[in-house]
């Protein structure tokens, strides 16, 4: 450093520093920073104040400028395709031309912004909270909750006396079936970055009065499509998911819906859709109702008409099995008495059968019965007659036999006779008893025949012993032959 | 009639066995086939007079019927 | 009638037996069929009478009908 | 007829059986023979007369038949 | 009616049967059968008398209705 | 009314049934038609109110309609 | 009112479902109409009654404001 310093007007440094800084940069970069703020002025132009942050601390910091007639084009188009104004905290990607100023400064001229660049930051975010809510595990909690059979005490987030807001009355108060809605306002900002904070705020408080209300409504009267992306922020997404009452919303049109609108218990495009939603859930619990009654009115008379046609029916089972019963006793009557004619007369008809035979037999038997003593008659009789002759044959024969054998006998004692006179004339000759005596033999006799077998003697008779000279009587006083022979034995 | 049938009918039935075995003598021959021919002519006539009644009261059975 | 049908019936069926099997002798015969006669006679008599009575009753059941 | 068959035939038999065993003599012979001859003949006619009984008696049974 | 229909049936019942089965004597037939026409008249007359009740009780029904 | 219907039809139901199945006697039937008509008449009531009752509350729910 | 009109609504379509399935017997069946009048009476009032003070919310409120 030489002691002799050398002194610069601040118009020459600025001079020097703008002519350095225009051969340095001559062409124009592409920057991705942050709109810190637009600073928007009455002329239309912006300075916006650029920063870039990293953890959410400042390390760089420089003004930009966007001249009306830019801004305008650029605006324009930046709304037409990201459906977001360009706002103070977006992160941008925008081609700057660096320029220095001798009267102000440093800064970037912004020439355009990429809206493609921005659409991206703002579906990176939508994804992030989306994929926040889903690890939390709380996407569907609202969802979840049980819809109220009436959701008839309302509050409503919403800005006072916006279009939608008066849409959404004229549709629910003043309806056609008398159906009494309470609505309570609590009102917010509903667009734009203010937007979390206003409606997560009101949510709050509402959750403490949350047992006076059966659901609550968010509902963005106009603004069209821009300005929503805001209810991709996970806080208010965060906020409406967990709340502890069904969170309907009604906050415009958006070609990719938000992630507020996706964990809301149920979202429509316009408040005008929400109205007719809760009037139908009225008409869902009324209509049942109207049903109710027309079908117990209906079904009352019916089921008294089906129980009076069974009583009839009844009656009439009662009065046809009654009769038929009578008539089923009187037949089986009937049949009793043919059975007894019929038997009766059968059984009279044995009796006489019965007695008939007896009759038949007994003419028979009797008849029988002469006819076999006549028989036995006749038998006795021929067997007599037969006897009879019989009995005088036999004596005849008798007889006859008696003569012939008495004849021949006869004729044989006297053949018998003269042989033996003959024999007896040639021995007497020779025996003549007197020779024989003379001869000195003896002859004896007993009872004057001579003694033989058929004359014989026993001892005690008396014999006669005839001899030449004398006759000699004697007893017999033993037999000595005999004797011997008894002896004998 | 006082004459039983039965024992008239023995007597004979008798009489005829008599006959049959010859223990009848030729001496009492004729009195025995008189008798016999008497009891035959009472069981006749007792049968015959049987017949009649029982069949005049069959008859009336009959006419009956 | 007092006469008991069933005491006559069994009566006449006895002599009935009696005179098939030839148990009879002729003395007793005309008697027997005299008797049989009788009873016959009996037995039919009540047979009609309850043929009557039983006719009448029946026929008087018949016009109730 | 008095004579009695019975005795007239017995008796008879007696002379047969007295000639057959010779124990007759040859004096007593032609009067026993002469007794015999006599009781035959009285059989004989015993016989005959009450065949002829018998025959008339039994001719009146069969004409009563 | 004191008369008991079931009862005087199942009489009436078993006399037919007895008559059927030919287990009754002629002497009790005639008594049967008169008794069998009394049963008969019995229940023809309870019948008759509950057919009668019956149709009142129904044709009251009936005009209800 | 502290009749009960339902135990009324029912036991009228029963009632029918047995008469159909002709298990009831004849010396019965008379009073079983006769409770069965008086069940018939309590139906009929609890009936009649019942509708009267109906008809009354439907009317009021139609006024206020 | 006390009475809860979410169980009074499902009570009230318990019955209409017994009735229509005709679950619900004559004796039960007026109370039953009652009943359910008295139900579709408090659902009916619900849908046009007014219940919340806005006064006594926003005190509510202020006092943790």
């Amino acid at each position: 450093m030489s002691a002799e310093r050398q002194i610069f007007t601040l118009k020459q440094v600025a001079t020097s520093i703008q002519r350095l800084m225009s051969e340095r940069y001559q062409q124009n970069y592409w920057v991705q920073t942050e709109i810190h703020k637009l600073n928007y002025t009455t002329k239309g132009h912006c300075y916006p104040e650029l920063v870039h942050k990293e953890n959410s601390r400042i390390v760089a910091e420089m003004r930009g400028t966007i001249w009306a007639t830019t801004y305008d084009k650029i605006s324009k188009n930046f709304a037409e395709i990201v459906k977001e104004p360009i706002r103070d905290g977006m992160s941008l990607l925008m081609l700057v031309k660096i320029v220095f100023h001798p009267l102000y400064g440093m800064s970037l001229e912004i020439v355009d912004i990429d809206p493609t660049y921005s659409l991206g930051e703002l579906q990176k975010e939508r994804d992030e909270t989306l994929k926040r809510l889903t690890k939390e595990g709380i996407l569907n909690n609202n969802q979840k909750l049980i819809f109220p059979l009436l959701p008839k005490r309302i509050a409503i987030i919403s800005m006072d006396s916006s279009k939608g807001l008066l849409d959404f009355y004229s549709v629910t108060q003043n309806n056609p079936w008398n159906y009494n809605f309470f609505f309570m306002l609590f009102s917010a900002n509903l667009n734009g970055d203010v937007a979390v904070n206003s409606i997560v705020n009101q949510l709050n408080r509402i959750e403490k009065v949350k047992h006076h209300f059966d659901i609550v409504l968010i509902i963005r009267g106009g603004g069209g499509e821009i300005g929503l992306s805001c209810y991709n922020n996970y806080l208010l997404a965060k906020a409406i998911a967990t709340f502890p009452l069904p969170i309907m919303t009604g906050i415009g049109h958006s070609t990719n819906i938000t992630v507020s609108e996706m964990v809301a218990f149920r979202s429509a495009i316009t408040p005008t859709e929400l109205g007719d939603f809760l009037i139908q859930a009225f008409h869902e619990f009324s209509v049942p109702l109207d049903n109710a009654k027309k079908s117990i009115s209906t079904k009352s008379i019916s089921l008294l008409e089906i129980k009076r046609k069974e009583l009839k029916n009844e009656i009439r089972f009662l009065s046809k099995s009654s009769s038929l019963f009578l008539i089923e006793h009187k037949n089986s009557l009937k049949n009793k008495l043919l059975l007894i004619q019929h038997k009766t007369i059968q059984s009279i008809q044995n009796f006489y059968l019965q007695t008939n035979k007896l009759n038949f037999v007994l003419n028979h038997g009797v008849k029988n019965v002469v006819l076999s003593k006549k028989n036995d008659l006749d038998k006795v009789k021929e067997k007599l007659e037969y006897g009879f002759l019989e009995s005088i044959n036999q004596n005849r024969q008798k007889e006859k036999i008696l003569a012939d054998s008495m004849h021949n006998l006869i004729l044989k004692l006297l053949e018998k006779d003269k042989n033996h006179l003959k024999l007896i004339e040639n021995s007497i000759r020779l025996i003549d008893p007197a020779e024989v005596l003379k001869r000195g033999y003896s002859i004896t006799l007993k009872d004057g025949k001579l003694i033989s077998e058929k004359n014989p003697v026993k001892i005690g008779d008396i014999i006669e012993t005839q001899t030449k000279d004398i006759i000699i009587n004697s007893k017999i006083l033993e037999d000595l032959r005999s004797a011997a022979a008894e002896r004998k034995t | 009639m006082e004459t039983n049938y039965k024992e008239a009918f023995e007597e004979l039935q008798q009489i005829v066995e008599e006959i049959e075995t010859g223990e009848i003598s030729v001496d009492e021959l004729s009195l025995k086939v008189k008798r016999a021919a008497s009891l035959l002519k009472i069981c006749k006539e007792k049968l015959s007079s049987t017949e009649e009644d029982v069949n005049q009261i069959l008859k009336e059975l009959g006419d009956n019927d």
